[in-house]
């Protein structure tokens, strides 16, 4: 190694020359490059984001008097978000999707698809895999409808299937079925991610440990989880964020029966829409923003432990 | 400012701008769209109204162009978009509203009384059309004893039941019931019947206003109260008692099936079970006769709807202990046309909602169906061969209420929905009335503007 | 005794690729033994269904005379260390070489002291507690043998085990790895594309080409007889010459413009052979010589350290020869070469095969 | 085969029947309520017809909100591939001052797109605008939302190509321009292709943005007629809705089928960490 | 005179490691120029900062004494083959090889002509419309060339070239690119880690380590007289034998027990230095002999074709000496190893450079 005379680690004196990216694009036409999907994002994200912010500390309503003299209201609608119940009860649900739908469902099933579907014929891996995706790129509209259909009471097909006429799934297990239905809608993500992160793992390193006599469970744990720690991570960061923001519940219970299934974005729906409380609606908004940023730090953490 | 309307400023308000203009532009707004479930409706204004105004404007050598804004979506949503152009001072100029969004669209004001719009108070006032349409109707359009729009059309609430299935319990065909016992009773007959739901009366959050509606209103009006009385809101109350135990006494016992009232899509199942002769009686609106049950085109068809859907009045939980002693009672709703504050041409606009409004108009847009509009005069015409809208225009329109049209009242609307949910959910009373009592208060703001006798 | 034997092998994959296609093959107790060949010949493929790693798809694999051509490869008793040593690189050393260990579920006390004899035994004890990321290649390559052997495998196979190495350290680590297998006296199947690596370390060498065995023997009889054209040309680090030529009377070929004594035993005098002769046994010198030889011009001339490898234009054709570095002729002149008869092998025109079957020069 | 072996293989195919029945049985639906004189919710043996098509067809506005549909979401996605292309091209191969913490915000930002809670400032904003009634518009908003995760997907594929393609190019004399044109757009094909067809299908869904943004049912995308028959007060129209829905998917599993079979529909490096 | 001449080079990465750390350098017009060095020591960055891949944070660059130090790649007339070719997949051969044309807006039949010839030149003809994934390594390598020469270069940049090939296909290509070389007569620096491909090709090697120059000169002078112990080290298929011995008087030095004989100079008797003497130049022989010698007994021998590589124990020390196959000696045996003067070569104990300054020998 070139490492026996100690470099200087002393910044160079740099001096001008062709540009240093490969393609010579130079910092100011990449800046260039940059700029219009900044420009966008900053117009239609950012800006939009920070103006939902500052809704937040009003009580601006779009009807009646609140709308013609929103005043400030200062923290008031975050006080009362600590003390409303049915926001708590939004929370709770969404750690339950999340922690059901992606977290476990997605996450081991992709998982699960990614690994299994590695050695499978590839007749039966392009059938498998145009399913699943499938059902991650259908609009969410005629998703709602397929699931609705799935689980109807009367003609539904899950009742056919098990014979349960009757049964009001989307009524009884609201949660379960809405955990059922992400899980499905979801997975391809997953497993593509992990797919493409289980090509990076060394055949030969499997090979060792079957050479060993390691159990698939044992070659799982200790040499693919290892190495793929770092997509585990992204994915599940990933998809618990998009989980956590997801609307389609929306579109199978509408937060129903009896807010059992009220997610918190489709609580900030109702607030916003049935209730008009537009900066309750964003104060709640802004809450789920902090959440899903404290989640990505935490995410963040860990990635950056393993290393 | 970054919230709507708080400037007002700079907006035209000379109400006579542009009277005189020879070339108009004009586009009514509305929540139907052809090809959509209101689709009469936006097919009418296209082809109907909007040709015919054309065609009377251009005799008066005006040229008028007049574009349809329809819309096809959840009436929240809907509200939502239109408040957001109307607080940009956009919009179309002729929109048409809720009832009860009236209160809250003044307030706002996203509009304004038709007299400070169309800006002469006789103009307005001595319009024909208004003594076609009896008092409790217009106070749809009304807001604070102002007039903000013109009604367009109203409804009413009756108990449907079905005959065939009452003759099989050995109840009357001509069933009308004068206490909420005797629904009970009917129930606790048709419930010997196998696989048929007896009674079923909206309920729970799933439905969201239907529950309103064709639930606990018009039950709590059969208690004699109002949801607002001078201002002040009902909460906890002996009266709001009495309605939970009613649901608790039907969903509790097996009379109803609490199954229908939490799916998101269980009222249009109630309607098919009804169409099914699964269900015995039912609380719903004429809509439900008109388009649900309509053995043509109704999205739950019974060929045999004339024979065998039969309708009573709603009782008041006892012989005259309905709101202002009626012993019957009743809830109605429906929308209303009020005109853009910020439309360019007020004074045109004013002449579409009145030529919108006309009796030709307005018989025109029934198209040979049978729906009670806002104009006696065509409804005395229309419902004639139609015996039970001829019932609702005759027997249920005077005894009807009206919701409140105030910003908060969705939000006791929905704290209503919730108590029912509560009780057919398996709670208490007690407990169900109490959160509804905390849910008021935090809706009305203050602990006074609830009324809790 | 722990040997393999391999009878009518063939693996078949999916696609229809016979990569080893009817193979016959004895290995025997102790025996430090090389597979050989270009690349996609089938060598990886071979030490790969002796694992079990592939399936066979005819024939039978025996180890120490068990048939366990069904057997799961954690059952077969073999230990395999795969081209990129395949370490753990979120283990530390001792973790990977105790990692077959783990999964029998031997105790945690034995692991450790596995770990510390057998990493006394490869010299690895100041690095138990390192991960590979913060290993040198050759230390690498320790540890990944550390772990096989600790795996107690009665078989150790290798796949290409040093081509991962930088030149300078292939060569201490081929020493390294010869005397460990000595010491151990371990049954050793490894597998090498490089010929020069499989003639330092092999006791036997089986040359394939195809999935097919072109020829086994000991790195002597390879080098210096090969079996036919494809091997010839294979073995050396300077390809052996191939040329085409007749057979002369008198015991020599006529090729290229000139001649060289040759063993022709049975061949037909006038029969068309090609003539086999390797740079190195080729001499070359300047000015006329006694006995067939032939003349022709040097070209270019490449420097092989010691030695310079000399191209030689002869009647149209390029022969190589390699001189010592101190005898390099100049470009362009006139040259003349000969080669002991000994040196000079025939080869049937069609077939390729070895001809006259000659006495093995003395070794 | 061992029996251990024949046992696993039968357990293998009875877990991969599962999951593909798992993922196909909720989509029966699809293929069998549009054909059926019955519609409903649920799945049964249709009572084969094609009136449901004819009715969909005499919809006023079914066909044209495809059309509209098609020309958002393709606008949509070709500027989603086009700015996330260059940007991710630039955050790739230039080492731009706080290129990292930019990275990650974008990440973050792209999951925590609430459009209820964005509703006001993006309906005023565009009001402002006057981009009210625009369907260009309402794809400008969609790109703006779009971008964040397409930049972060993108990135990933532009640092799988290898240097030395554009070095070799530069080497040779050729310009930026013609380096990015005759070499990393043909190289990155595949990867463009994906995000084609992620954005595309994102936006295909979307309801809200078009719903609040356009004014004229004749510019509505299908999404938003698709929550008009769904959602308008009444009951659902179920002899239109599920010819609809099925018409309403093809584009985007036609495109998905397009790009899958010349490129192959996937992450290349996979996210990195 | 189309040369490079480098002064004072060094480019720092901007993690502050000086890849290339003060380099003078100068390769003649036409030479066949290498880049020798293990894998690190800044070769592939020295060849980037000619092409201006990466900027030179110190001293200049001239290329036909015109200094392009601040110019952009594409206006240094340099040629660049890189080790993975680069070709573009979505290109075919034939668009490949005149893309650089293109670039320069050459019209299209311009374009096919040049296409045509060079593909003559470098065998390609019937590839032209395939694409780089249909095409072998060695192809690869040599549309890769096609396409660096037909962008008419004045200079030729190689890096590693032919490392991906694998050991025959180089041996071909090591011999085809010298002769492509010689025809073209273009100046063409090439990197290798590999010392016996720099020694074969080039016309001049410069040795490199850390960033800086430790030998520059011919192959033989590389090869025979190393200027230190690193380059000795390094260079040569076996590695040199360096032993820690004392200068002893009548010119030789003692070492491992024994003696040889050594040009001491002016080097003090009694002064410990290190004592360089290559495996082949070591001759072994068994009973005694006369004149200085070291005495030993065999400890292995390893095949390496017509020679063996014996390793000897003599006094603790391993010394390892190549003798022709014939005469490898039994392990075990004792032996004795001499050598001649002029091949022992004496280092600095500490520094590690080469001292006495002594003639070359022969060539
Ligand atoms: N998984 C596979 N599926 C199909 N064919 C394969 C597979 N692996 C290898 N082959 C083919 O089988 C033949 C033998 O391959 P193998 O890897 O055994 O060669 P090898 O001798 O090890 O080559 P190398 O020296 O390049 O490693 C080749 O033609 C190869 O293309
Ligand atoms: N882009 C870079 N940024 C920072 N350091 C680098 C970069 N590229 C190379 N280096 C460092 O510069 C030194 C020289 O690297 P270089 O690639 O020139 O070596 P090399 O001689 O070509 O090695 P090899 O034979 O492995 O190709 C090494 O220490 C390497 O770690
Ligand atoms: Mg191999
Ligand atoms: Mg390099």
């Amino acid at each position: 190694m070139a490492t026996t005379t100690e470099p200087a680690p002393v910044q160079p004196a740099r001096v001008r020359g062709p540009a240093q990216d490969v393609a010579g694009l130079g910092i100011s036409r990449a800046l260039g490059f940059v700029a219009p999907a900044l420009l966008l994002i900053g117009a239609f994200l950012v800006f939009p984001a920070v103006w939902t912010i500052y809704i937040g500390i009003t009580n601006y309503r779009l009807t009646g008097v609140e709308a013609v003299s929103p005043s400030i209201v200062g923290l008031s609608n975050y006080t009362k978000a600590l003390n409303d119940a049915l926001f708590h009860n939004a929370l709770w649900l969404t750690c339950l999707f999340v922690l059901g739908s992606a977290v476990i469902g997605q996450n081991i099933l992709g998982f699960a698809l990614a690994w299994t579907m590695r050695r499978a014929r590839p007749a039966v891996r392009r059938t498998v895999e145009a399913l699943v995706l499938l059902a991650w790129i259908l609009p969410s509209t005629v998703v709602a409808y397929l699931w609705i259909a799935f689980f109807d009471r009367d003609t539904g097909t899950l009742n056919s299937i098990l014979g349960t006429q009757g049964t009001a799934w989307l009524i009884d297990y609201p949660m379960v079925c809405l955990v059922l239905f992400n899980t499905w809608r979801g997975t391809a993500f997953s497993m593509m991610l992990y797919s493409s992160a289980l090509q990076a793992v060394p055949p030969s390193q499997l090979e060792s440990a079957r050479m060993f006599g390691a159990s698939g469970w044992q070659t799982v744990r200790d040499v693919v989880f290892p190495h793929i720690r770092g997509h585990v991570l992204t994915n599940t960061l990933l998809i618990s964020l998009w989980t956590a923001n997801d609307f389609s519940p929306f579109l199978l219970t509408k937060g129903g029966p009896n807010h059992e299934s009220e997610t918190v974005p489709v609580y900030i729906y109702n607030v916003a829409l049935q209730g008009g409380e537009l900066g309750y609606s964003s104060a709640i908004s802004f809450l789920l923003l902090i959440a899903n940023l404290l989640v990505a730090l935490l995410y963040l953490r860990l990635l950056r432990r393993r290393s | 400012g970054c919230l709507g309307s708080s400037d007002s400023g700079s907006g035209d308000t000379d109400a006579n701008r542009n009277a005189d203009a020879k070339k108009v532009d004009l586009v009514i707004g509305a929540n139907s769209v052809k090809g959509g479930k209101n689709s009469a409706g936006a097919e009418f204004t296209q082809d109907v109204l909007i040709p015919k105004f054309v065609e009377a404007q251009k005799a008066k050598g005006v040229d008028v162009t007049v574009k349809f804004e329809g819309d096809g979506s959840d009436d929240e949503v809907y509200k939502q978009k239109l408040a957001l152009s109307l607080s940009n001072k956009a919009g179309p100029d002729l929109i048409s509203v809720d009832g009860i969004w009236v209160g809250e669209f003044a307030q706002a004001g996203y509009i304004k009384p038709l007299t400070d719009t169309v800006g002469d108070t006789a103009k307005v006032d001595d319009w024909d059309g208004w003594k076609q349409i009896q008092d409790s109707v217009q106070q749809l359009g009304m807001f604070e004893g102002k007039r903000y729009g013109v009604p367009a059309g109203t409804d009413g609430r009756v108990l449907y039941f079905n005959k065939k299935l009452f003759q099989q319990a050995g109840l009357p065909a001509d069933w009308q019931p004068k206490s909420w016992d005797e629904i009970i009773s009917a129930g606790q007959a048709l419930k010997k019947l196998q696989g048929v739901t007896p009674i079923q009366i909206n309920a729970g959050t799933a439905m969201g206003e239907a529950t309103s509606m064709q639930g606990v209103l018009p039950l709590l009006v059969g208690t004699g109260a109002t949801i607002n009385t001078d201002g002040k809101w009902l909460g906890d109350s002996p009266q709001v008692r009495q309605v939970l135990d009613l649901y608790k006494q039907v969903y509790g016992s097996g009379l109803g099936d609490p199954v229908l009232q939490r799916e998101a899509k269980g009222r249009d199942k109630s309607f098919a079970e009804f169409a099914a002769n699964k269900i015995g009686i039912l609380l719903e609106g004429d809509y439900f006769w008109r388009s649900v049950v309509e053995p043509k085109d109704g999205v739950a068809k019974m060929a045999d709807r004339d024979t065998a859907v039969g309708y009573a009045l709603i009782p008041a939980s006892k012989a005259g202990g309905g709101v202002k002693g009626q012993d019957f009672v009743s809830m109605s709703g429906g929308g209303a046309t009020a005109i853009n504050p910020n439309t360019k041409f007020p004074q045109q606009a004013w002449e579409l909602l009145q030529f919108m409004n006309s009796a030709e108009m307005v018989k025109a847009s029934l198209n040979g169906a049978a729906k009670i509009t806002q104009r006696t005069d065509v409804n005395s015409e229309v419902l004639a061969g139609d015996p039970m809208l001829n019932f609702v225009a005759t027997k249920v329109l005077p005894v009807t209420q009206y919701r409140p049209g105030l910003a908060e009242y969705p939000k006791i609307s929905a704290a209503l929905q919730q108590a029912t949910a509560d009780v057919v959910g398996g709670k208490s009373t007690d407990a169900a009335a109490k959160s509804y009592q905390t849910a008021v208060e935090a809706a009305a703001g203050s602990k006074d503007k609830v009324s809790s006798n | 005794m722990v040997g393999i034997d391999i009878e009518g092998l063939a693996t078949v994959y999916p696609n229809g690729v016979r990569a080893v296609d009817g193979l016959d093959l004895s290995v025997a107790d102790g025996e430090f033994f090389a597979l050989l060949g270009p690349s996609g010949c089938g060598k990886t493929t071979l030490l790969r269904t002796i694992a079990g790693l592939e399936p066979a798809s005819e024939g039978t694999v025996r180890i120490d005379s068990a048939d366990v051509t069904r057997l799961e490869p954690g059952k077969r008793g073999v230990a395999m260390v795969f081209q990129d040593y395949a370490l753990f690189p979120h283990m530390t050393v001792s973790e990977n070489i105790t990692y077959p260990l783990k999964v029998r579920r031997v105790a945690p006390a034995t692991r450790t002291a596995v770990a510390e004899r057998t990493s006394g035994e490869l010299s690895l004890q100041g690095l138990l507690e390192r991960r590979p990321g913060q290993l040198s290649g050759g230390q690498q390559q320790r540890v990944a043998l550390a772990r096989a052997i600790a795996s107690k495998g009665k078989v150790l196979l290798l796949d290409e085990p040093l081509s991962n190495l930088d030149a300078r350290l292939r060569l201490e680590a081929r020493t390294f790895l010869k005397k460990l297998q000595k010491d151990l006296g371990i049954t050793t199947v490894f597998v090498t594309h490089d010929q020069a690596e499989a003639l330092a370390l092999a006791d036997r060498i089986a040359v394939m080409q195809s999935g097919k065995l072109r020829q086994l023997g000991s790195p002597r009889e390879v080098f210096a007889r090969p079996a036919n054209t494809f091997v010839a040309n294979f073995i050396g680090s300077t390809p052996m010459n191939l040329l085409t030529g007749t057979v002369a009377s008198g015991g020599s070929v006529s090729i290229a413009g000139g001649s060289l004594p040759a063993a022709t035993g049975s061949v037909p005098v006038g029969a068309e052979v090609t003539v086999g002769v390797r740079p190195e046994y080729l001499t070359l010198s300047i000015g006329d010589v006694s006995g067939p030889s032939i003349r022709g011009s040097v070209v270019v001339a490449e420097n092989l350290g010691t030695q310079s490898l000399v191209s030689v234009e002869c009647d149209g054709t390029l022969i190589g020869v390699t001189v010592p570095e101190e005898h390099e002729p100049d470009p362009g002149a006139t040259v003349v070469l000969t080669a002991s008869e000994s040196r000079v092998l025939l080869y049937d025109k069609e077939s390729g095969e070895l001809l006259a079957r000659q006495p093995a020069p003395v070794g | 085969m061992t029996p251990a072996h024949v046992v696993r293989r039968i357990g293998f195919y009875v877990l991969i029947c599962a999951i593909t029945l798992f993922f196909a049985v909720p989509m029966l639906w699809l293929a069998s309520a549009p054909f059926d004189a019955s519609p409903g919710l649920g799945v049964h043996w249709p009572d084969w017809t094609l009136d449901n098509f004819r009715e969909t067809r005499a919809h006023p506005y079914a066909m044209h909100s495809m059309l509209n549909s098609l020309l958002i979401c393709v606008t949509t996605a070709v500027a989603v591939t086009a700015f996330a292309a260059l940007a991710s091209y630039a955050l790739s191969r230039v080492r731009l001052p706080g290129r990292d913490a930019l990275l990650y915000g974008l990440l973050l930002l792209s999951s925590v797109v609430t459009g209820t809670a964005a509703m006001v400032p993006i309906f005023v904003m565009m009001f402002q605008l006057g981009l009210i009634d625009s369907r260009f518009g309402v794809a400008l908003v969609l790109t703006g939302g779009l971008l964040p995760a397409a930049i972060f997907i993108l990135k990933d594929f532009v640092d799988a190509v290898p240097k030395s393609y554009e070095e070799s190019a530069r080497v040779f004399g050729a310009s930026t321009v013609q380096i990015l044109r005759d070499v990393v757009l043909p190289v990155a094909r595949p990867g463009l292709a994906t995000i084609l067809v992620w954005a595309f299908v994102n936006s295909w869904g979307n309801f809200l943005v078009p719903f609040l943004l356009i004014r004229s049912i004749e510019k509505q995308p299908g999404a938003v007629l698709l929550q008009t028959f769904t959602d308008e007060g009444g009951s659902a129209n179920l002899s239109v809705i599920p010819v609809f829905s099925l018409l309403f998917s093809i584009p985007v599993v036609v495109l998905y089928l397009l790009v899958n079979s010349r490129y192959g529909f996937r992450f290349h490096g996979g996210i990195k960490s």
